[in-house]
């Protein structure tokens, strides 16, 4: 039994949190939110330059070729600093969907650019709701793609995207669309995080490519998903302990009634509970972790129990730490709604935890009848 | 037991109703609201003259007395006059503090020359009125506060910094509570002032909220000297001062704003979830029924303190209910009905996504309701000591002199 | 505006606490749970002999006539102090159901009855699962009855049985049968909770006579649920208040680590809590009480939500007044699972919270279609 | 990051299966299990002979060094044996408290001679031991002890009462936490001390728990004498010595026993609601995704706990999150699992309730889980000051003589 990572993935780990600590600091997560930039370009070009973005790309397509457990590493560090940056749009989304179902033609044309700093993301919803047959109405008649796709995490920055439309035959598939080509337009949208981006997007006759087998769509959807609620888990896992970090400081300092707050049973249980929630979603995570990383067949239930519980501790860890922080948390000023504001980012962006429950108790079901 | 007017109220209301049909238009639908269509500055031209229009016929603080330009009237008819009212599109808001909490500690602790100067033109709206108590470092903790106010001849000067003063940008007049002895225990040197917010050294501050708007300010007190007149009760009373003051405020806690069951149940109608409407998924439903049942258990509670009001009962700290079970109910519906909207819940562009946003934005000032007026943990400190009567939470304080304190307090 | 139960009717509560305080004291209850009685007679006939059971009931048939608010407060009283006997089944279900739905001849019949001290009970169920067409067997041919129900609560001492069966027609109808007449077979069955008693019931032949109309069985169980969900509903806010009340004398005594364990947050904020679910239970419980006592046609919102609400505070009130007190409130001597057992006794005896919230939400459907 | 034994764990684990194969039967199911089948005392005569079985392999106490008839092997030896064992039907449990926790004490305070007596019959399971701490008025304050020891000449007379004793009634030796002075402070008078259960003066009394059963005991002291020479540890020190048998506690506690997932799972195969199989419903899939997600939380924090074990790391008290986490599940769970059987689900009958009345029973002993070896409340304080580093409790008595306390503590 050996259900930990390895020295030198744990390495990986404390470097990105030093390099992340300089570079992506409260300081500049605020900077995101302040101004007009939809992300921290100076910062995406050192996480590049670090190789990050090509950590589990092999490396006959410019990746380090490492595996999905020390992205997993990373992963925990971008969410523990919130990083304004379209990593998990480009890397556990664009980057994966790529690698699973790419031709080699495809991996060749784009895997070398996005791990050089281009930004993929995936276009899959249309408003509303998860996306199915019913509410999708974007279309790819003769190589061509009309429509609109929104929200698309990182929509209005991207060179890659992948989109999910209606084929000629009516069924649903992925297409590759250049998103700096002809007959993409994009209008940033207004989000919760501010220090990350969404944008709508029109398509006008865009030139498409078929991405892997045609009428495969909803199911190559979900199954990049499933590797992205792994890696996602870890950024949520992260940024529950920052969370939890936070609100020990403060209630560390902060007097009130002549004692610290931190010695009232009730800042003090509160905490036990946000530690409880996150070392749970800790556990869950590196589960999907081996799955995800092994191959194994488990991966579909391990990483809806992932994604569950990682939402449930961030949600938690981000409202009660505002909550701990009193007066200053609820204020702009103060750093704590980053944090609640991007729980709520990460927990929308491939299916909430309603979607996913119903797809763990699924696959249960499924597996329980095999 | 019965909904009914007794026939005396049922005369009022009738009354009043009349006199607002007379004067105000009547809302297209509940949820309609002057907010939102007006600046700030616009709503408040607007409700300067609907103030004085109110005082004018008598209905601006109904229970005070009639020598004041109240009616002399009962709490009951003021629930009743508030009913009615919030059928019309009218603007208000401005004047609560003022008139539900500056004006009554006036009134009780000012001289004469001030209760005749002040309290008119506050009932008409001519003169708006903020309280100047919470400090940085005294949130929960009220009696620990800083701010000084030194003798100086024959009046004070003042110095330290207030927060989250609601209107402090647009008000005429505050109440303010300062350290007057920092060598005795903390809730014994405290003494309550009045001041016109353009003395010389006061500086207002807006302070952007989470959400990204600015309803409270920062005030800042550099060398402001104001006269002992402006005193309001004895040196080293402020604190029971400002208990007046506070006991006001609870009777003032209401409802949490923001979308509730009927606007989570009108989403759930719209959204479609994977396998049809979200009305019709089990787990939808069970939600929806448990945010009804605690709804209507606060809405019937209210009722009980209205009923305890009608009978000229003073309503106890149970009222802290309403507050620890609504803004938590809050931030729960607007995370549910942000959930049910998937991808597109992270959205908060008015345009696109479903209910124009609101449960997007409640999310946002949500976590101020659980804080503002008393933290949750505080409210249910409240109701274990003063509705259950458990003890207190252990004090180490208590007798120490201010100065000695840890830093902080 | 008089949201509230008259000075007459709080007297009327008041007297019932002194008379239970009384004669149903904990001791009392704790006799039944050693016992093997099924309930308790002494306390029975002296209920019967102040006229509670008869409260609700007109004068022309023996009754007290008063209305439903009376009743409602000696249900708050019985609830406190956890009255082992059949009050709920003869008082809520049978005898609303004979003066809901039962012929003058009838109501002549077993009213008399019923006020004087005879035991009337519902007997609907037949195992597991709210009845519905698919999963009720017991059927009436010719005037009797044959099949077997359980738990029928009571079923092991009644005199008169209320049966829910397919008639000839194979429609649900309710009917009235002797319990003491030929054809009826009773067991006993162990419960959760030993104070209250239920019973399997087997029909052979037993003659059986329509209650209401025909083919309305389910509607009418519905309907004297409605009525019954109010009255339960004040029982069980009785029964949260007791919880709460016992909790907070036993935290103002016992001392751990120097201090009162009341003076701990931990225990304070859990006792607030159990404040809360009480006061919005008993909030609901009174809309419910308004609306079955004017005959409102909000009586099946009212009364699902008395119900929820009620099955929820006494759930959590009688857990944690339990938790409250440590080691002693795991014993069979300490008193805290009288309450904790009489909780899940009544949340389970004319449906559960989760058929009360699908119940609330169609009918808050049809009210807004309408 | 892998699942897979080490070789050299792989070989242990290959060894261990092979002689469990070759002396006891395997199960036929998981849950499959001697309890309910058999009285206590005749499951008691078969816990003590399969003992002796594993402690001549042994197997008993892998852990222990080889003089006391350990192996001097690993923790994770340990845990590979008892997950190799738990596929075994075996009686066993008689032991933990004796070998987990007394026997360490007595290895660590005793003499040598106490060492060569009672080591080896309780590896053997000749003896079994109990652990007398708690008393009535001392739960989670286990400092706050009355039961008294008096010098008498050579030796000691006990007077007092303990409680929560597990297995007093089939115990032949106890440890025993008493108050020697108390004129110190009360963690500074107590003494330890090892004493016979058939000493005269000592009275064995069950309690019966919520659920019906009597797995505790009431223990009473009217003057107990003993030599001093049973003494572990030095006069006034037993506060420290009880620290050691805690600390073996603690990571003894293990996950709660009771339905989980699956059986729930299994039951909303079974059971029908108003529109058809529970399972497809969809507030039920979501309650079950629940259970779902905390169990496998708990499991794999307790694989990474192991992990730290199979690197020779001691677990901290983190694992508290396993008992708080694990207690209340199982009390939900249970309480779920009754409701779905609607009004079938007060039954508690075997023959006649789903399940065989598995949720029901649960429900009823899921309290003490609550409580037994540390409350919810104890156990997020532990939490709060042990892994987070917050402050502790205000402590009013740290410094006052134990007879000055207030009473009851």
């Amino acid at each position: 039994m050996n259900f930990d990572f390895s020295d030198d993935q744990k390495m990986m780990r404390d470097s990105a949190r030093k390099f992340l600590g300089d570079r992506s600091s409260l300081k500049v997560v605020r900077q995101a939110l302040e101004s007009d930039a939809t992300y921290d370009k100076a910062l995406w070009a050192g996480i590049a330059e670090m190789g990050w973005l090509g950590t589990a790309v092999p490396e006959e397509f410019g990746g380090v070729g490492l595996g999905h457990l020390e992205l997993c590493m990373i992963a925990e560090e971008m969410g523990r600093a919130l990083a304004p940056v379209p990593f998990a749009s480009s890397v556990y989304l664009a980057t994966e969907a790529l690698l699973m179902a790419g031709s080699d033609a495809q991996k060749k044309a784009w895997l070398p650019k996005l791990v050089t700093g281009a930004i993929g993301t995936m276009a899959v919803s249309e408003g509303t709701g998860s996306p199915k047959i019913s509410n999708t109405h974007v279309r790819v008649t003769n190589g061509t793609l009309n429509g609109v796709k929104w929200p698309v995490a990182d929509g209005a920055d991207c060179d890659l995207l992948i989109v999910l439309a209606r084929g000629g035959d009516d069924r649903l598939s992925l297409y590759l669309v250049d998103a700096r080509g002809k007959g993409v337009e994009s209008e940033i949208l207004k989000t919760m995080d501010p220090t990350r981006s969404a944008a709508k997007l029109k398509f006008t006759d865009a030139p498409a490519e078929l991405l892997g087998v045609a009428g495969q769509g909803l199911e190559l959807v979900q199954a990049i998903n499933d590797h992205a609620a792994v890696l996602l888990a870890f950024e949520q896992v992260g940024g529950a302990q920052a969370s939890l970090e936070m609100a020990k400081e403060f209630a560390m300092q902060r007097v009130t009634f002549g004692r610290l707050i931190a010695s009232y049973q009730a800042i003090k249980h509160k905490l036990a509970d946000m530690y409880v929630a996150t070392e749970l979603a800790r556990s869950n995570a590196y589960y999907g972790a081996w799955a995800l990383s092994t191959g194994s067949s488990e991966l579909p239930v391990a990483a809806a129990a992932a994604r569950i519980s990682a939402i449930d501790a961030f949600h938690l860890s981000s409202k009660e730490n505002l909550q701990t922080h009193g007066g200053m948390g609820f204020t702009w000023a103060g750093d704590c709604h980053l944090f609640y504001r991007r729980a709520k980012w990460l927990a929308h962006v491939i299916g909430t935890n309603r979607f996913w429950k119903e797809r763990l108790i699924s696959q249960l079901e499924r597996k329980n009848a095999a | 037991m019965d909904f009914n007017d007794t026939p005396e109220e049922a005369a009022f209301r009738a009354e009043v109703r009349s006199w607002l049909e007379a004067n105000a238009p009547r809302k297209q639908n509940a949820n309609e609201s002057m907010r939102g269509r007006h600046s700030e500055a616009e709503l408040l031209v607007m409700a300067k003259k609907w103030q004085a229009k109110k005082a004018e016929a008598r209905y601006a603080q109904i229970t005070w007395p009639k020598e004041y330009g109240g009616r002399g009237g009962t709490p009951m008819q003021q629930v009743i006059y508030n009913q009615e009212e919030a059928n019309f599109l009218v603007a208000g808001g401005f004047f609560a503090i003022g008139l539900g909490m500056c004006i009554p500690t006036l009134m009780r602790y000012g001289s004469e020359a001030d209760r005749q100067r002040y309290v008119g033109p506050a009932l008409k709206g001519d003169e708006i009125w903020c309280q100047l108590f919470s400090e940085p470092s005294a949130g929960s903790d009220v009696a620990g506060l800083k701010t000084r106010a030194e003798r100086d001849g024959d009046g004070w000067v003042i110095n330290g910094q207030k927060v989250w003063t609601s209107g402090a940008h647009y008000s005429n007049f505050g109440i303010i509570i300062t350290r007057t002895d920092p060598n005795v225990p903390k809730h014994k040197g405290l003494t309550m002032f009045y001041l016109d917010m353009k003395t010389p050294g006061v500086e207002v501050r807006p302070i952007r909220q989470v959400s990204g708007e600015s309803g409270f300010n920062e005030v800042f007190f550099t060398d402001v000297r104001i006269p002992d007149s402006q005193r309001l009760g004895a040196v080293g009373e402020g604190w029971q001062v400002s208990l007046t003051t506070l006991m006001h405020e609870r009777l003032a806690v209401g409802d949490s704003p923001g979308p509730d069951f009927d606007e989570l149940f009108e989403l759930t109608k719209m959204l479609e979830l994977e396998d049809g409407p979200a009305i019709k998924n089990s787990a939808v439903r069970e939600k929806l029924a448990d945010f009804y049942v605690r709804g209507q258990g606060l809405k019937f509670t209210k009722f009980r303190t209205m009923t305890a009001l009608s009978r000229g009962q003073v309503p106890g700290p149970e009222a802290s209910i309403a507050k620890v079970v609504s803004a938590s109910k809050l931030q729960d519906i607007a995370s549910f009905g942000m959930e049910l909207m998937e991808a597109g819940g992270i959205i908060q562009d008015k345009d696109l996504s479903p209910a124009a946003g609101l449960f997007q934005h409640a999310y946002l000032y949500a976590p101020g309701l659980r804080i503002a007026g008393g933290t949750d943990e505080i409210l249910r400190n409240i109701i274990a000591e003063r509705v259950l009567g458990l003890p207190g939470d252990i004090r180490v304080d208590k007798d120490l002199p201010f100065n000695q304190l840890k830093a902080g307090a």
